[in-house]
């Protein structure tokens, strides 16, 4: 197999996504003694060259996907494609994360279950955290949150349709207001806001 | 056919048992009176597996050198401290620490350690002994 | 049967069925404390099965919604009733049975059936779907390790009956003349397969690992007894003890029948008394080789793989033995 | 109920986890190997609440698990203990607030006695069985 | 008449009495519903009374002949019968006397029962007049000495038989299973036909003594053996002629499933008949073969029944292969009986015992058999279904049928302290020492028919209430009574086996291996 | 109505595991059954959700710390080390070497404690108990050790952000060392019983197969994609921490019998020799430990204004016990997080628990989940419903069921 240098794989991708294509860069971080580094590359797009780019990456070296990331940037959310080529061999991985920009106005992204059918988990869950509707997702279901979770409130997000403060449930105070006063303390009404 | 575990098991019979005898090797008739035999000095308690120096136990605090600074309240990650404003000093819920250190390391008037106490268990969870200050 | 012969049987009665719950619970004990040091623990009290039964006894019983509730409490009472009348059957040492001209290994191991059964019906009675599963595996199981038990009675009683013996099935006549006295070398062979066959079929009866897929915990969160507690618990835990006592004591019977006063020339009390502690031993022994030992050193087969186990080669196994047996009778 | 002198003899314990990150489970757990071994106080796991007599909760309650809780509560026979292991399940600990979390555990069922750790080693978690023991006895004597 | 003279013509009234009522059924049936339910409720006790009365007799003074239209019974049939043979001799030994105590519980708890359970059905007339025909013709079938006779009472049997399985006419099925069973026993009956023509045209006799003792074992007297024994083995269900069990037993009646039992049990009778009785001596070098072929079937019956068993998911059909099953047991026995008559001390030592088990087996089956079918209408008449799946939950409302279920299911599967135990426990403690590969087969199979009927259990009575069946309470008394009436015999048998082996079964075995006696009996010293 | 409730309830109430040996966090399973075979299966988790994400977007950097430490009680290092290091990189803050050599020395003692749990819960899922009492035995010498090195047995509140709270003195080399010693000594015994035993051999071999294709295609991690011959270690594929200096290969069943077969029986042969390779990487790292400061910024106060200031998104990943974890972090000049994902291990591994599951058999369940170690190992918790998914198991069918597994044996 020949390797390809981060750099090319943006080549390689760029071609592949065309227009869609908005921006990339390549990092690099090294950790030990000697000195080896760890490769990344972040390539932004725009929805419609996500499955090309990922076919032309599949082509490259079937990537493992290790996650599907997603933040609410307040007019839009990004979804972040984590990636990994060249895995298996010594220090030679890869990480390529195709990040995807939706308005929140149409949050759909067409599924990749077809391509790597590992991302069903990561899909699933970005359905029910963040209100993004994968089209053709083979399994639609929640994942994680209980049945009874109020439809059309998403806890990653950072808006009105976040977590309302109501639903928050603060642990910590529970049975502490019948403490009885510090000693030395005065007055104990402030201490009962708490 | 193979069985790898038949002569290790008989072999441990012949041994003596890995167990740590804490606090009596078993049950004792009555616990209350056992606590008192050993109050008394007349029965001796199985101490636990000992624990390394620096072990991470109870929170103890001086609560006189304490100048309510708040920045262990910034560092807890569990809310279990908070400040009392009437004394400016700090109250530490034991039952909520999770023995991270964090505090005892950014307190500067080293008020809060951490001691190698662990045996805490209470029937109530705001007693004496699990809120500080 | 006359008056005194009554009072005989009932108090011969009562004395097994303490003898069979104390020495029960006093092997789990052992059992429980063995074990604990093979792993290398300290073990709980050997008294800790009688505080268990103690305790359950003053639990609260509950009768889940779903469930037949008299059948459920009966259940356990007859496991209980019908593990202690096998003891009845069973000689001890030199004590002889008290239905010593009724019993035999047939109807021992049917009895030994009912047990089972009621702890299938209490367990379907309950109305969970765990215990559902596991009254089912427990047939399967029932089914599994009997063609090997029948094929080892079977070899014993064609032995005894070719040997001319009045009541081949009898464990009195075992008793008198025990097996391997009789045989030659190939039917020692023999014997010795269905020895172990016996010492195999005791778990699966037993329900302990390997062969304690009904009662998987793992699978089926305690099987048949999910939904019992306090006192109907508690019995079935009796009854349970008391049929070890009866399996390894047929086992016993079976192949080791000796004593220890007649090699000691002793008189009759002391006698009865030495023997009594004899048999107590090789309970203990056959206990700690077909219970204890075997099921803390082997993982738990697949409802499947019990099958095969038994049917495949221990009913192998055992027909061998059968087969050598009598091979070795037409050629002496 | 009436309590009994063998109750405490012999606890039959479910453990319970509703919601924890795994570390008190674990150490739970390592308290029944041979290190620890409660099996010597007569303490026995047990896989049916039906057969239990201790609760050995962990976790800050998520809200799929308080029904469950609940109901596994509900299922143990009288008289029962209910220990709260780790400091989650007591106060909620590291996750002192959330929009997922029922707890803590002594808001969904009556608690008898606290373990504090995150988590507790496991023979805090005997000393908190013991405790436990001692609150019984004291039961006894008053009833 | 006298109570002697009632003693003295029991074989006959055995026979009028059923007959009598069958006829007058519909007479007073048009009066009115009640008076029906009396008339046949007097008339089968009347029946099962002159029975067991009958049996009684005979176990204790020894065989009863009886001629029907002969001045004396002393003077029963003239050396050179030549003449008119077809007269009616009933010759009633241990062997019949144990079929008629069987016929006479049965038929009295199964009638009691069907009093209720078929209440509700239209043509109540024709269907009591076609039990009571039923009855006779199981009754005649084991009373009579006389070959002829004997294919008439098949008969009837048949005949009413076939008739009441079709009794449901709303159900096109039930015709469909009637007219199986009818032609099936049709078709068996022609076979039988034929062999006493075969014998009649040879020796020239036709009664069952007289035949045996001039028996010569011609080809032709082969030809007669095989033509006895295929149909009545059909008859009696065993393995390869067990294909109509399922269809009619199932779609019968409950009633008269258990009926059809024992009639089933009779046609057995027919079959040890003729190969201990009629042909006995003949076989004699030919023992062993004979009786592995007997072995044989048992073995088969045994087995494939219990497992063609186990998949069922109707109740009945279910039930109707553990009949197969059952039917093996008892063909193993008096299999290995007949494999060893020839040796003396090998019959002493086991083979009278294995017999002995068997036909013990016989009565226990009838009774616990009767009493699983009469729970399974139960069942039915409650929940209108014998589907297992759709079954469940019955033990919270029907607690009686449930216990009665359980008794039936634990004897059948040979569990102590129920009867059928104490029937195969004689059989594994004998056939073992003729090979004690068939005892432990036969061990297997009781464990499999276990399991099978904890599954049926399971699916019918345990589990939560049904919504579906709501409204299923328990069963009326009448049918209680039926079923208790034959738990109860269950649970004697079980519980005391050595009296009435000692009191019914020996001596049946005895009159049974012990062919010369039969023949004497009738032609005198011989 | 009562019966509609009843079929309803009744499998919830019977799937609450005991919890005992198996660390279990409760997922709930369904199965379509054939028999006692299983058609197909699927799962639901997220029991244990407790939102932690969400809670740490509330909160500053270094409580995030211990939070993400709390993910998960086993791996105590897993989360926290992942979560610093993408907060370092995006603060571009250098950790110095030694600390990176005693993140990796914490991070495979780690690794050789979890194995040991795993390999003992997994014995106790097959019902046995001794070898499950001996691996856990063994075990509680790594806790001690872990304890001394950390002060903690299980969270071990090491890792901060820019290194780590606790120095490994000289003074605390001998008593590693002889741990190590110890642990070589024992893993002859452990392996032996492990992979020779007849009964672990007939439960394990050709059970809960997961082909190759399916490793790669449905993205598990750790040994569970290793054992099923998907070489892939971020270890080894991702220089860091003290790894980067090291010489790894990936671990494969086929080191030890030459063959992949990717059944549990595998796993439980990656994980017996990464218990080995552990101890060698130790060994390594002992004696090539440099000197140096373990913490880049020890005061918390400038550490998180620093933290403050910062900005960007990075991803940092750890190899844990059960395969790659990765935490996504974004920071945007405020205190806490902008963006926080965590990915543990048993998330990727989830789905390959469908093609182990089907076509095997009831009784095998519980091994199979339990052989991608996640944590959840308890199937007690299993709840089986459904015949054709929606409905749920009703008695009858479970009854059915098994009763055609009855006739299925019985005729074969
Ligand atoms: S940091 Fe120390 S001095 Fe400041 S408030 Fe906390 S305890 Fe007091
Ligand atoms: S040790 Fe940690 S959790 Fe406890 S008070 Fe200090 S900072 Fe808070
Ligand atoms: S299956 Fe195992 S973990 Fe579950 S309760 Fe039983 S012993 Fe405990
Ligand atoms: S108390 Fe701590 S260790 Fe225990 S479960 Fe909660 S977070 Fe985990
Ligand atoms: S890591 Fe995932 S499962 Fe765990 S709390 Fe966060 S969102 Fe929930
Ligand atoms: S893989 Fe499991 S044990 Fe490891 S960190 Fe994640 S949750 Fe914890
Ligand atoms: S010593 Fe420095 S860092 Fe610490 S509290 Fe004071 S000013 Fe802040
Ligand atoms: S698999 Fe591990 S990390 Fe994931 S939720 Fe379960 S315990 Fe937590």
């Amino acid at each position: 197999m020949k390797m390809l240098a981060p750099q090319e794989i943006v080549d390689v991708l760029k071609e592949a996504a065309g227009d869609a294509f908005k921006e990339a860069r390549c990092t690099e971080w090294a950790e030990g003694v000697k000195g080896n580094k760890s490769r990344q590359v972040w390539i932004r797009l725009d929805r419609k060259a996500l499955r090309p780019a990922l076919k032309r990456l599949i082509e490259i070296h079937f990537p493992h996907l290790g996650v599907i990331s997603c933040t609410d940037l307040g007019e839009e959310v990004e979804l972040l494609y984590h990636l990994f080529v060249y895995y298996g061999v010594p220090h030679s991985e890869i990480m390529v994360t195709l990040a995807v920009s939706l308005p929140k106005t149409d949050l759909s992204i067409p599924t990749i279950t077809d391509l790597i059918p590992g991302a069903l988990v990561s899909e699933r869950e970005k359905q029910e955290m963040m209100g993004i509707r994968v089209e053709n997702i083979p399994d639609g279901r929640r994942m994680f949150l209980p049945d009874d979770f109020p439809e059309g409130v998403y806890p990653w997000r950072k808006d009105a349709t976040g977590i309302p403060s109501d639903m928050v449930k603060e642990l910590w105070t529970t049975g502490r207001e019948n403490l009885k006063p510090p000693e030395g303390a005065g007055a104990t009404e402030e201490e009962k806001k708490e | 056919m193979s069985f790898p575990m038949i002569p290790e098991l008989l072999g441990q019979l012949l041994k003596k048992p890995a167990t740590n005898p804490f606090p009596a090797p078993q049950l004792p008739p009555t616990i209350t009176g056992y606590l008192k035999a050993v109050g008394e000095g007349k029965a001796t308690m199985n101490p636990p597996v000992p624990v390394p120096p620096n072990m991470r136990g109870k929170m103890v605090y001086n609560r006189g050198t304490c100048i309510g600074c708040s920045l262990c309240i910034k560092v807890c990650p569990a809310r279990a401290i908070e400040l009392v404003p009437q004394t400016k000093k700090v109250r530490i819920f034991v039952s909520q620490c999770i023995n991270c250190g964090q505090c005892t390391e950014v307190c500067p008037k080293n008020c809060l350690n951490l001691s190698d106490e662990f045996l805490i268990a209470d029937t109530d969870r705001y007693s004496d002994k699990l809120v500080l200050g | 049967m006359n008056i005194g012969n009554l009072i005989m049987v009932v108090v011969g009665t009562g004395a097994m069925a303490l003898f069979g719950i104390v020495a029960g619970l006093f092997y789990m004990g052992i059992d429980r404390v063995l074990v604990a040091r093979m792993q290398a623990r300290i073990g709980p009290p050997l008294r800790q099965p009688f505080i268990d039964m103690a305790k359950l006894m003053t639990k609260q019983n509950i009768v889940p919604a779903n469930a037949i509730p008299w059948l459920f409490n009966a259940a356990p009472l007859v496991a209980l009733a019908s593990s202690i009348s096998i003891m009845l059957y069973i000689p001890l040492g030199s004590f002889a049975p008290i239905f010593r001209g009724y019993g035999d290994l047939i109807l021992i191991v049917y009895l030994l059936v009912i047990p089972a059964l009621a702890m299938v019906v209490g367990g379907l009675a309950s109305g969970s779907p765990y215990a559902t599963i596991g009254a089912q595996r427990e047939m399967v199981t029932m089914i599994s390790y009997e063609l090997p038990l029948a094929t080892t009675i079977i070899a014993f009683a064609w032995k005894y009956a070719q040997l001319g013996l009045d009541n081949p099935f009898s464990l009195a006549t075992v008793a008198a003349t025990p097996i391997w006295s009789q045989v030659g070398p190939l039917g020692f062979v023999g014997c010795l397969l269905l020895l172990v066959t016996m010492i195999l079929v005791t778990p699966g009866e037993l329900g302990k690992i390997p062969f304690d897929t009904p009662e998987a915990e793992t699978e089926l969160a305690g099987g048949l007894l999910v939904e019992y507690s306090g006192r109907n618990l508690a019995l079935f835990y009796l009854s349970l003890g008391v049929k070890a006592i009866v399996l390894t004591a047929v086992v016993v019977a079976l192949f080791f029948p000796y004593n220890l006063s007649s090699y000691l020339a002793m008189s009759a009390l002391p006698a009865r008394l030495v023997d009594g502690a004899f048999f107590l031993v090789k309970i203990f022994v056959i206990m700690f080789f077909s219970v204890s030992l075997i099921r803390i050193a082997m993982a738990r087969f697949r409802i499947t793989q019990v099958v095969d186990v038994y049917w495949k080669y221990l009913g192998a196994l055992s027909l061998v033995g059968l087969i050598l047996v009598m091979v070795d009778s037409f050629i002496r | 109920m009436r309590l009994s002198q063998t109750l405490g003899k012999s606890l039959w314990t479910f453990l319970f986890n509703s919601g924890s990150c795994n570390g008190c489970e674990i150490e739970m757990v390592a308290a029944v190997t041979p290190r620890y071994d409660v099996e010597r106080f007569g303490l026995k796991l047990v896989g049916s609440p039906r057969h239990a007599d201790l609760l050995l909760i962990t976790g800050p309650v998520t809200r799929k698990m308080a029904p469950r809780l609940k109901l596994v509560y509900e299922q143990m026979p009288d008289p029962k203990i209910v220990v709260c292991v780790g400091v989650c399940g007591i106060s909620g600990g590291t996750f002192y607030d959330s929009y997922n979390l029922a707890g803590p555990v002594d808001q969904i069922i009556p608690v008898d006695v606290y373990v504090p750790g995150c988590p507790p080693r496991p023979e805090a978690i005997i000393h908190g069985v013991v405790t436990a023991l001692a609150k019984l006895e004291q039961a006894e004597k008053v009833s | 008449m006298t109570i002697s003279s009632i003693a003295q013509h029991l074989p006959a009234l055995l026979i009028a009495v059923p007959l009598l009522t069958a006829f007058l059924t519909p007479l007073i049936g048009g009066v009115n519903r009640t008076l029906r339910m009396l008339w046949v409720a007097l008339g089968i006790s009347a029946t099962s009374a002159i029975g067991l009365a009958l049996a009684w007799k005979v176990f204790t003074t020894g065989t009863v002949l009886y001629v029907f239209g002969a001045a004396a019974v002393g003077q029963v049939l003239p050396m050179d019968s030549g003449g008119i043979p077809i007269r009616i001799i009933f010759e009633v030994d241990a062997f019949s006397a144990l079929m008629i105590v069987i016929a006479s519980i049965s038929a009295f708890a199964i009638t009691m029962y069907s009093l209720v359970s078929e209440s509700e059905c239209s043509g109540q007339d024709g269907f009591y007049a076609l039990l009571f025909l039923l009855v006779v013709g199981i009754m005649g079938m084991v009373a009579t000495g006389d070959l002829f006779n004997f294919f008439v009472f098949l008969e009837i049997s048949s005949l009413a038989g076939a008739a009441l399985v079709a009794y449901r006419v709303d159900k096109g099925v039930a015709v469909e299973a009637g007219l199986k069973y009818a032609l099936l026993s049709t078709l068996g009956a022609l076979c039988v036909l034929i062999a006493i023509g075969l014998l009649f045209a040879q020796y020239n006799a036709l009664n069952l003594a007289t035949l045996a003792s001039r028996l010569q074992f011609t080809t032709l007297d082969k030809i007669a053996l095989a033509l006895l024994i295929v149909p009545l083995a059909m008859k009696c269900g065993a393995v390869p002629m067990h294909f109509w069990t399922p269809d009619t037993y199932a779609t019968a009646p409950s009633s008269i499933t258990a009926l059809l039992v024992v009639s089933s049990q009779a046609s057995l009778y027919g079959l040890f008949r003729v190969l201990f009785s009629l042909y006995g001596h003949l076989v004699q070098f030919n023992y062993a073969t004979f009786g592995w072929f007997v072995i044989i079937l048992g073995v088969l019956s045994m087995f494939v029944g219990v497992t063609m068993a186990i998949p069922q998911k109707d109740v009945k059909r279910l039930m109707a292969y553990h009949a197969v099953s059952q039917t093996g047991y008892m063909l193993l026995g008096v299999g290995v009986g007949l494999a060893v008559l020839g040796n003396r001390s090998a019959l002493n030592a086991y083979g009278l015992t294995a017999m002995a088990g068997g036909i013990f087996h016989i009565i226990n089956h009838a009774m616990y058999k009767g009493l699983l079918f009469l729970t399974a209408g139960a069942i039915f008449y409650r929940t209108g279904t014998r589907n297992l799946n759709k079954l469940g939950g019955l033990g919270h409302t029907m607690p009686w049928t449930m216990v009665f279920f359980m008794i039936g299911a634990l004897a059948i599967a040979g569990i102590p302290p129920f009867n059928g135990f104490a029937s195969k426990l004689m059989i594994y403690e004998s056939v073992f020492r003729f090979s004690p590969f068939l005892s432990i087969v036969a061990m297997v199979v009781s464990i499999l028919t276990l399991a099978s009927f904890v599954k049926v259990f399971h699916s019918i009575f345990m589990g939560p209430r049904r919504e579906e069946f709501a409204a299923a309470r328990e069963v009326p008394a009448a049918m209680i009574f039926g079923m208790a009436l034959l738990a109860v015999v269950v649970m004697l048998f079980g519980l005391f086996p050595q009296t009435f082996i000692d009191g019914m079964i020996t001596p049946a075995v005895t009159a049974l291996v012990d062919r010369g006696a039969y023949i004497s009996a009738i032609l005198g010293g011989h | 109505m009562k019966t509609l409730e009843i079929k309803k309830t009744a499998p919830y109430t019977t799937q609450i595991g005991p919890a005992h040996p198996a660390l279990k966090e409760p997922v709930m399973f369904t199965f379509e059954l054939e028999g006692e075979r299983i058609r197909k299966a699927d799962f639901a988790p997220g029991k244990a959700h407790r939102g932690i994400e969400w809670m740490g977007l509330r909160r500053n950097c270094v409580q995030i710390v211990y939070l993400a430490e709390r993910i998960c009680g086993i791996c105590g290092i897993t989360h926290s080390l992942s979560f610093c290091r993408a907060i370092e990189q995006v603060a571009q803050i250098q950790v110095s070497n030694r600390a990176h050599y005693i993140r990796t020395i914490v991070g495979e003692l780690e690794r050789i404690h979890s194995h040991l749990l795993w390999a003992g819960v997994a014995a106790h899922e097959l019902g046995f108990d001794s070898a499950f009492y001996l691996a856990w035995r063994v075990r509680e010498n790594v806790m001690d050790l872990l304890e001394y090195l950390t002060g903690n047995r299980v969270h071990y509140a090491i890792i901060q952000i820019g290194g780590v709270r606790r120095d490994i003195t000289p003074d605390m080399v001998p008593k590693i060392e002889e741990s190590l010693k110890f642990f070589e000594g024992v893993y002859g015994k452990l392996a032996s019983i492990f992979l020779d035993d007849t009964t672990i051999q007939m439960r394990c071999r050709d059970c809960g197969v997961l082909t190759p294709e399916e490793a790669l295609k449905l993205c598990p991690v750790g040994p569970t994609a290793r054992a099923s011959g998907v070489r892939k270690d971020v270890r080894v594929d991702h220089p860091y921490a003290a790894y980067a200096d090291l010489e790894l290969q990936p671990v494969t069943p086929d080191q030890l019998t030459g063959e992949i077969r990717g059944d549990v029986y595998d796993r439980i042969i990656v994980r017996l020799l990464e218990v080995k390779q552990s101890i060698g990487i130790i060994r390594q790292c002992l004696a090539q430990m440099p000197d140096g400061p373990i913490l880049a910024v020890p005061k918390m106060a400038l550490l998180l204004a620093q933290l403050k200031k910062a900005e960007g998104e990075a991803v940092g990943r750890h190899e844990a016990p059960r395969g790659e974890v990765m935490h996504y972090v974004r920071m945007g000049k405020q205190e806490s997080p902008v963006a926080w994902k965590v990915k543990a291990s048993s998330y990727s591994n989830y789905m390959s628990w469908v093609p182990m599951l089907e076509g095997e058999q009831v009784a095998d369940i519980p091994i199979i989940v339990a052989s991608i170690d996640p944590c959840i190992s308890c199937t007690d918790r299993v709840t089986i419903v459904g015949d054709q998914g929606a409905q749920v198991w009703t008695k009858e069918e479970l009854h059915r069921l098994s009763v055609e597994k009855t006739r299925q044996l019985q005729l074969g």
